[in-house]
C-alpha cells in the first residue's frame, strides 16, 4: 500500500526570478512529515456472536484505515468434545455424534463414520445400501451448498437467495424425515448397513426434486453470476494458487477453485462412485468468484447423481445378515433363542472391533471428511479422529485475507464455507 | 379482553381497572414485536434460520427482524449447545442487553447440556443466564419452537409492569457465579443416560 | 503395499521401525530422532513427492505401558498414494515433537490442536498455543487417559474458571501488543502480565 | 398569500412535535438501570480492548468533503428545473437565458472536479 503524497503549494506575495509570484510547498500529505499521524493500527472482533461469522469464529482484526492489515482468528468457542465422547461410546453409538459436527450435511457424516468402522471390521455391505449412501450423500451436498449459497448472498447483500435456497432446503428435509424421522439429525447409518429402507413415496418425491430443483439453481444462477455488484465484491479476492493450495493442505470446493482437480469419488472411489457418470468442476484462478462457481456446479453434478442413482437402485436387503453386527429383526429374536442372544450381545456389549485401526475420507460438501479409527479389540474405540475439512480450510484464510478491505474480508470468510460444529469438534 | 376481566382480589376497581389496561397495552405491544436475538451456535441455529424462512416464517409472530447486537435486541435465543469458551461472552451480551429482556434456551444442550456431559460444556445455560422458556428437541422443530415462542408471549402478557423485582439487573455474585456454586453443582449433575457413562473401554 | 515403504527403508535404515500393511493402508513407525528428516525426504525427492498432508494427530493407549503416538497421514496427489507415519513417545516422559510448519503450512493449526488436547509441544512451531480451549485453561489436556471425562474441577468452578477468565484468555499477547493499548488496560491486569504471570486467576473466596 | 402553505406547516408543526415528544418522553419516562457491563462497548461478546478513538488517515474527509460540495450542486438544481420548463411567462427570464446561466455554474463546479481529479483526491489506496 504505498504512501501517496499530494503537492501542494501556496502562493504568497513575494515573486521569484521570473516575476512569478513564489510559490511556497506545503507538507500536504502528513505521513510524510510525521508518520506518527498517519493514524496507529485499529484492532476489531469480529467476534464469536456476529452474523457474517456463519457460527461462532472469532477473527481479531488489525486495520489501518480500512484495509486489513493481519488477520488472527480464534476459534474453539464450539469446541463440544467430540473424540472424547467417542471413546465412551460404541460404534453405532457414535453415529448420532456424527450428525452434531458438521450438522448442513448430517447423512454425509454418518456414512463417512460407518464407512471407517466397517474398513476397520472388513464388513463388506449390500448392493442396494451402496446405493442409497450415495443417495444421502448427495442430498447432503445439496442442502449444504444451499446452506452456504444462502448465507453468503446475504452477506454480500442479496437476501432473495436465500429463501429461494431454504425452499429447497425444506423438500430435502422434507425427504429426510420420511427416511430417517429427523429433518436434521438424521443418524441414519448402522456398522453394516442403514437404519431403515426407503419408503415408495420417497424414491418417487425425489425424482421429482431431481426434475424440478435445477430451475430453482438457474434462477440463482442467473440473479448471482452476472451481476455486477456480485461480480465486483467476489473476482480476484481472497486468490489462492494451486501451490499454497496444496501446502495448505486445503480440500473440496477450496482446492478445486484454485485449480487442483483432485476430488476424493473421482481419485479414492467409495461406494461405487467410479460408476456414476458426473464431472468435477474445477476453478483457474482460485478466487471467491472461482469458489460460487464451483459449488454451484457441483449442484447441478449432485443432482444428476441423484438422478443416475435412483434409475439404478437394486432392490434386496439393505443390512449386511451377519448377526454379530447387524441387529436380528424383532420378529426373528422374539421366538428364537440364537437371534434373541445376538440381540442381547449386541445391545449390551456393542458390536466388537478387531484390534487395528482404519482411516477412510469420503467428498464431503467441506472437503475431504475422514475418520480415523484406533481399536483395542473392545466395542468402544482407542481413539476417534475426526479429519475436520473445515478447520483445515480455515487455517488459510489469514493467508488469503492480508491486503484487502474489511468487507473483502466477510466475502473471504464465507467463501471457505465452515461450519463451526466441525471446526471446533 | 378475555386477560382483564381475571384480575382478582385488588383493593380499588378503578385502579386496578387502569393499571390491568396499561399491563394489557403495554404487554400485548411488547408480546408481539419481540426482535430476537439469535445467539445461534450450532445445530439448532440451522433449524432456527429454517424457522425463519419463509416455510415457518417467524415474521407472523412480529420477530421479523432479527437484531444481530444486543442493544436493540429483546428476547436472546439461545440457539444452540454452550461451550466453556463461550460462557463469558453470552454472559457478557445478556448483561449488555436493555431491560426489559427474556431469553429463550432452545434446544437440549443449551437447556441441560444435552448429550455433551464432558469438560467442555455448559450443563444448561441457566447456570450463566437467567432462563424464561426451555424449548426440549434436538433440535426442537420449528413448530416447537415456535410453541416456546407462544409461551413466551403468554408470560409477557401475565407479567406486572409496576412491579420492580421482574425488571432488575441480577449481575454476577462477588464468587464471580449467578448461582451460589452448590445449586450450580446440583443443576449440572449428570442424568439419564449420561449417568451410564462408566470408564472409555 | 506402498513401495515409498520400501523406499524409505533403504534410505534410511534402522530409523525405520516396524512397517504394517493392513486394510490397505502402510504404516511406518519411525523413531522420534529422525522423524523431521524422514518426512523431509517424503515430501522433496522427486519420486516420493507427498506434497499433500492429510492431518496430523496424536493416539493415547488405554493401558499405560502402551506409547503415546503421533500420526502423520501424508498424500501424493500425483501418485494417489497415502502413507502414514507414526512416532512412539514414552506418556510420561516429555512429549516433544519437531514441528513440519515449514514443509506443510496446513499442519500449523492441526499441530496446535494436537498440542491443546495431548500436550504433545511440537518444536520449531511458529506460534504454539492452545487453539479450542481458552488459553488460560488450567484443567490440563483434555484427550489424555487420565484425564477424566467430565473434567477435573467441579462444575461449579468450571463454570466459575470461565466466566472470570482474564482478557489475556482471550486475547494474545501479540494482539495486546497491536492494540498499543498496554495503558488503556485495567490497572490490575497491568502488573500482572508485567508480573509475567499469566495462569489461573485468584480465587475469590 | 401563505394559504398554499398552511397544510404544510400543520405537517411540519406536527412532525416537530412528535419528534420531540417522543424523545422527551422516552427520555423522563423511561427507565435507567445502567450497569458497568452494559455501558461497556459492544465488541461481539468480547471485552474491549484499545480505544476506538484512533486518529484516521485524511483520505476519508477529503472523500467527505468533496462529497458535500458536488451533492449541494445538486440541490441546487432542483430548484432551478421546476421553474425551467415553464419560464416561457411574458417578462420572465427565457428558457435560453435559463439555460445559459445554469451551464455556467455547472462548468464552474466542472472545472473544480477536473483539478480535483488530477490532483488525485479519488485515487483511493
Amino acid at each position: 500500500m504505498s504512501k501517496r503524497t499530494v503537492e501542494l503549494s501556496v502562493a504568497t506575495p513575494g515573486a521569484d526570478a521570473h516575476g512569478d509570484p513564489l510559490r511556497v510547498p506545503i507538507p500536504a500529505s502528513p505521513a510524510d512529515v510525521d508518520p506518527e499521524l498517519g493514524g496507529e493500527h485499529l484492532l476489531i472482533n469480529l467476534g464469536p456472536q456476529h452474523p457474517a461469522t456463519h457460527g461462532v469464529l472469532r477473527l481479531v482484526v488489525e486495520l489501518e484505515g480500512e484495509t486489513v492489515v493481519r488477520v488472527i482468528p480464534h476459534v474453539g468457542y464450539l469446541h463440544s468434545g467430540f473424540e472424547k465422547l467417542g471413546e465412551y461410546r460404541h460404534y453405532n453409538q457414535i453415529v448420532p455424534l456424527t450428525d452434531r459436527t458438521d450438522y448442513l450435511a448430517p447423512m454425509s457424516n454418518n456414512v463417512g463414520v460407518a464407512l471407517a468402522a466397517e474398513k476397520l471390521m472388513g464388513i463388506e455391505i449390500t448392493p442396494r445400501c451402496q446405493v442409497l449412501r450415495v443417495i444421502a450423500c448427495e442430498m447432503s451436498r445439496i442442502i449444504s451448498h444451499l446452506v452456504w449459497l444462502g448465507t453468503t448472498s446475504i452477506d454480500l447483500g442479496a437476501f432473495t437467495p436465500f429463501l429461494w435456497a431454504f425452499q429447497q432446503r425444506e423438500r430435502i428435509y422434507n425427504l429426510q424425515e420420511m427416511w430417517t424421522g429427523a429433518r436434521l439429525t438424521t443418524s441414519l447409518t448402522r456398522v453394516g448397513g442403514l437404519l431403515a429402507d426407503v419408503p415408495d413415496k420417497f424414491v418417487t418425491d425425489l425424482r421429482e426434486f431431481t426434475e424440478t430443483f435445477p430451475d430453482t439453481l438457474d434462477e440463482i444462477d442467473r440473479v448471482l453470476t452476472r451481476n455486477a455488484v456480485w461480480v465486483g465484491r467476489t473476482q480476484n479476492i481472497g486468490v489462492l494458487t494451486a501451490q499454497e493450495a496444496i501446502n495448505y493442505s486445503l480440500s473440496g470446493p477450496m482446492l478445486r477453485a484454485s485449480g487442483v482437480p483432485w476430488d476424493m469419488r473421482k481419485d479414492k472411489p467409495y461406494l461405487g462412485y467410479e460408476t456414476y457418470d458426473f464431472d468435477v468442476p474445477v476453478g483457474e484462478n482460485g478466487d471467491v468468484y472461482d469458489r460460487f462457481l464451483v459449488r454451484l456446479e457441483e449442484c447441478y453434478q449432485s443432482n444428476r447423481i441423484l438422478a443416475q442413482a435412483l434409475d439404478r437402485l437394486p432392490d434386496g436387503p439393505i443390512n449386511v445378515d451377519d448377526p454379530r453386527v447387524i441387529l436380528p429383526p424383532k420378529s426373528r429374536a422374539m421366538n428364537d433363542m440364537e437371534a434373541m442372544i445376538y440381540h442381547f450381545k449386541q445391545v449390551m456389549e456393542g458390536v466388537k472391533a478387531p484390534v487395528g485401526e482404519a482411516y477412510a475420507g469420503i467428498e464431503n460438501p467441506k472437503g475431504e471428511l475422514g475418520n480415523y479409527f484406533v481399536s483395542d479389540g473392545t466395542a468402544k474405540p482407542v481413539r476417534w479422529r475426526i479429519r475436520p475439512p473445515a478447520f483445515i480450510n480455515l487455517a488459510s484464510i489469514s493467508k488469503m485475507a492480508e491486503g484487502h478491505l474489511l468487507s473483502d474480508l466477510i466475502a473471504i470468510n464465507a467463501s471457505v464455507d465452515i461450519v463451526m460444529g466441525e471446526v471446533d469438534r | 379482553m378475555k386477560h382483564l376481566e381475571t384480575v382478582k382480589g385488588s383493593d380499588n376497581w378503578l385502579t386496578t381497572k387502569f393499571t390491568a389496561l396499561v399491563n394489557w397495552a403495554v404487554n400485548q405491544s411488547r408480546a408481539n414485536s419481540l426482535w430476537p436475538m439469535p445467539f445461534g451456535t450450532a445445530c439448532c441455529a440451522i433449524e432456527f434460520m429454517a424457522t425463519a424462512a419463509s416455510r415457518f416464517d417467524l415474521a407472523r409472530f412480529g420477530m421479523e427482524r432479527q437484531a444481530f447486537s444486543p442493544r436493540q435486541s429483546d428476547v436472546l435465543i439461545c440457539a444452540g449447545r454452550l461451550p466453556f469458551k463461550l460462557a463469558p461472552v453470552i454472559r457478557r451480551i445478556y448483561d449488555q442487553m436493555p431491560q426489559p429482556k427474556w431469553v429463550i434456551s432452545m434446544g437440549a444442550c443449551a437447556s441441560t447440556g444435552g448429550i455433551f456431559d464432558n469438560y467442555a460444556m455448559v450443563q444448561g445455560i441457566d447456570t450463566v443466564v437467567p432462563v424464561d422458556v426451555y424449548v426440549p428437541g434436538c433440535p426442537p422443530r420449528p413448530e416447537g419452537l415456535l410453541y416456546g415462542i407462544l409461551m413466551l408471549h403468554k408470560k409477557i402478557k401475565g407479567e406486572d409492569l409496576f412491579d420492580p423485582s421482574l425488571r432488575t439487573e441480577h449481575l454476577l455474585n462477588d464468587k464471580g457465579l449467578r448461582l451460589p456454586p452448590e445449586q450450580i453443582d446440583e443443576i449440572s449433575e449428570p442424568f439419564g443416560n449420561s449417568v451410564h457413562q462408566f470408564r472409555s473401554a | 503395499m506402498n513401495p515409498s515403504a520400501q523406499a524409505l527403508q533403504a534410505t534410511f535404515g534402522n530409523a525405520i521401525g516396524r512397517v504394517v500393511d493392513a486394510r490397505g493402508e502402510t504404516i511406518v513407525y519411525v523413531t522420534a530422532a529422525r522423524v523431521r528428516d524422514v518426512l523431509a525426504w517424503l515430501k522433496q525427492t522427486a519420486g516420493q513427492d507427498y506434497d499433500y498432508l492429510v492431518d496430523v494427530t496424536a493416539v493415547e493407549y488405554r493401558d499405560r505401558e502402551r506409547a503415546l503416538e503421533v500420526v502423520w497421514n501424508l498424500r501424493s496427489l500425483a501418485s494417489r498414494r497415502d502413507l502414514r507415519i507414526k512416532v512412539e513417545l514414552d506418556p510420561r516422559g516429555t512429549l516433544a515433537v519437531p514441528s513440519v510448519v515449514d514443509l506443510w503450512a496446513g499442519a500449523n493449526w492441526l499441530e496446535r490442536e494436537v498440542f491443546d488436547m495431548f500436550g504433545v509441544t511440537f518444536t520449531g512451531h511458529p506460534d504454539l498455543r492452545r487453539i479450542l480451549m481458552w488459553e488460560t485453561y488450567a484443567e490440563g489436556h483434555p484427550l489424555r487417559k487420565d484425564f477424566p471425562l467430565r473434567g477435573r474441577f467441579s462444575r461449579s468452578e468450571q463454570v466459575r474458571q470461565a466466566l472470570n477468565v482474564n482478557p489475556e484468555g482471550h486475547y494474545s499477547l501479540e494482539e495486546l501488543a497491536i492494540a498499543e493499548s498496554f495503558d488503556e488496560l485495567p490497572a490490575e491486569m497491568r502488573d500482572r502480565l508485567a508480573r509475567g504471570q499469566r495462569d489461573q486467576i485468584a480465587n475469590s473466596e | 398569500m401563505l394559504e398554499p402553505y398552511v397544510p404544510w406547516l400543520i405537517l411540519l408543526v406536527f412532525v416537530l412535535v412528535n419528534a420531540a415528544g417522543m424523545l422527551i418522553l422516552s427520555h423522563f419516562a423511561g427507565p435507567r438501570r445502567p450497569t458497568p457491563v452494559k455501558l461497556a462497548p459492544y465488541e461481539s461478546g468480547m471485552p474491549p480492548l484499545g480505544s476506538a478513538h484512533e486518529r484516521f488517515s485524511v483520505k476519508f474527509y477529503l472523500v467527505a468533503m468533496l462529497f458535500i460540495v458536488f451533492d449541494i450542486e445538486t440541490v441546487f438544481l432542483i430548484p432551478w428545473a421546476t421553474i425551467f420548463f415553464g419560464s416561457g411567462a411574458p417578462g420572465g427570464p427565457g428558457m435560453g437565458f435559463l439555460l445559459i446561466e445554469m451551464l455556467v455554474f455547472l462548468v464552474i463546479l466542472f472545472v473544480g472536479y477536473l483539478y480535483v481529479w488530477k490532483r488525485g483526491a479519488f485515487q483511493w489506496d
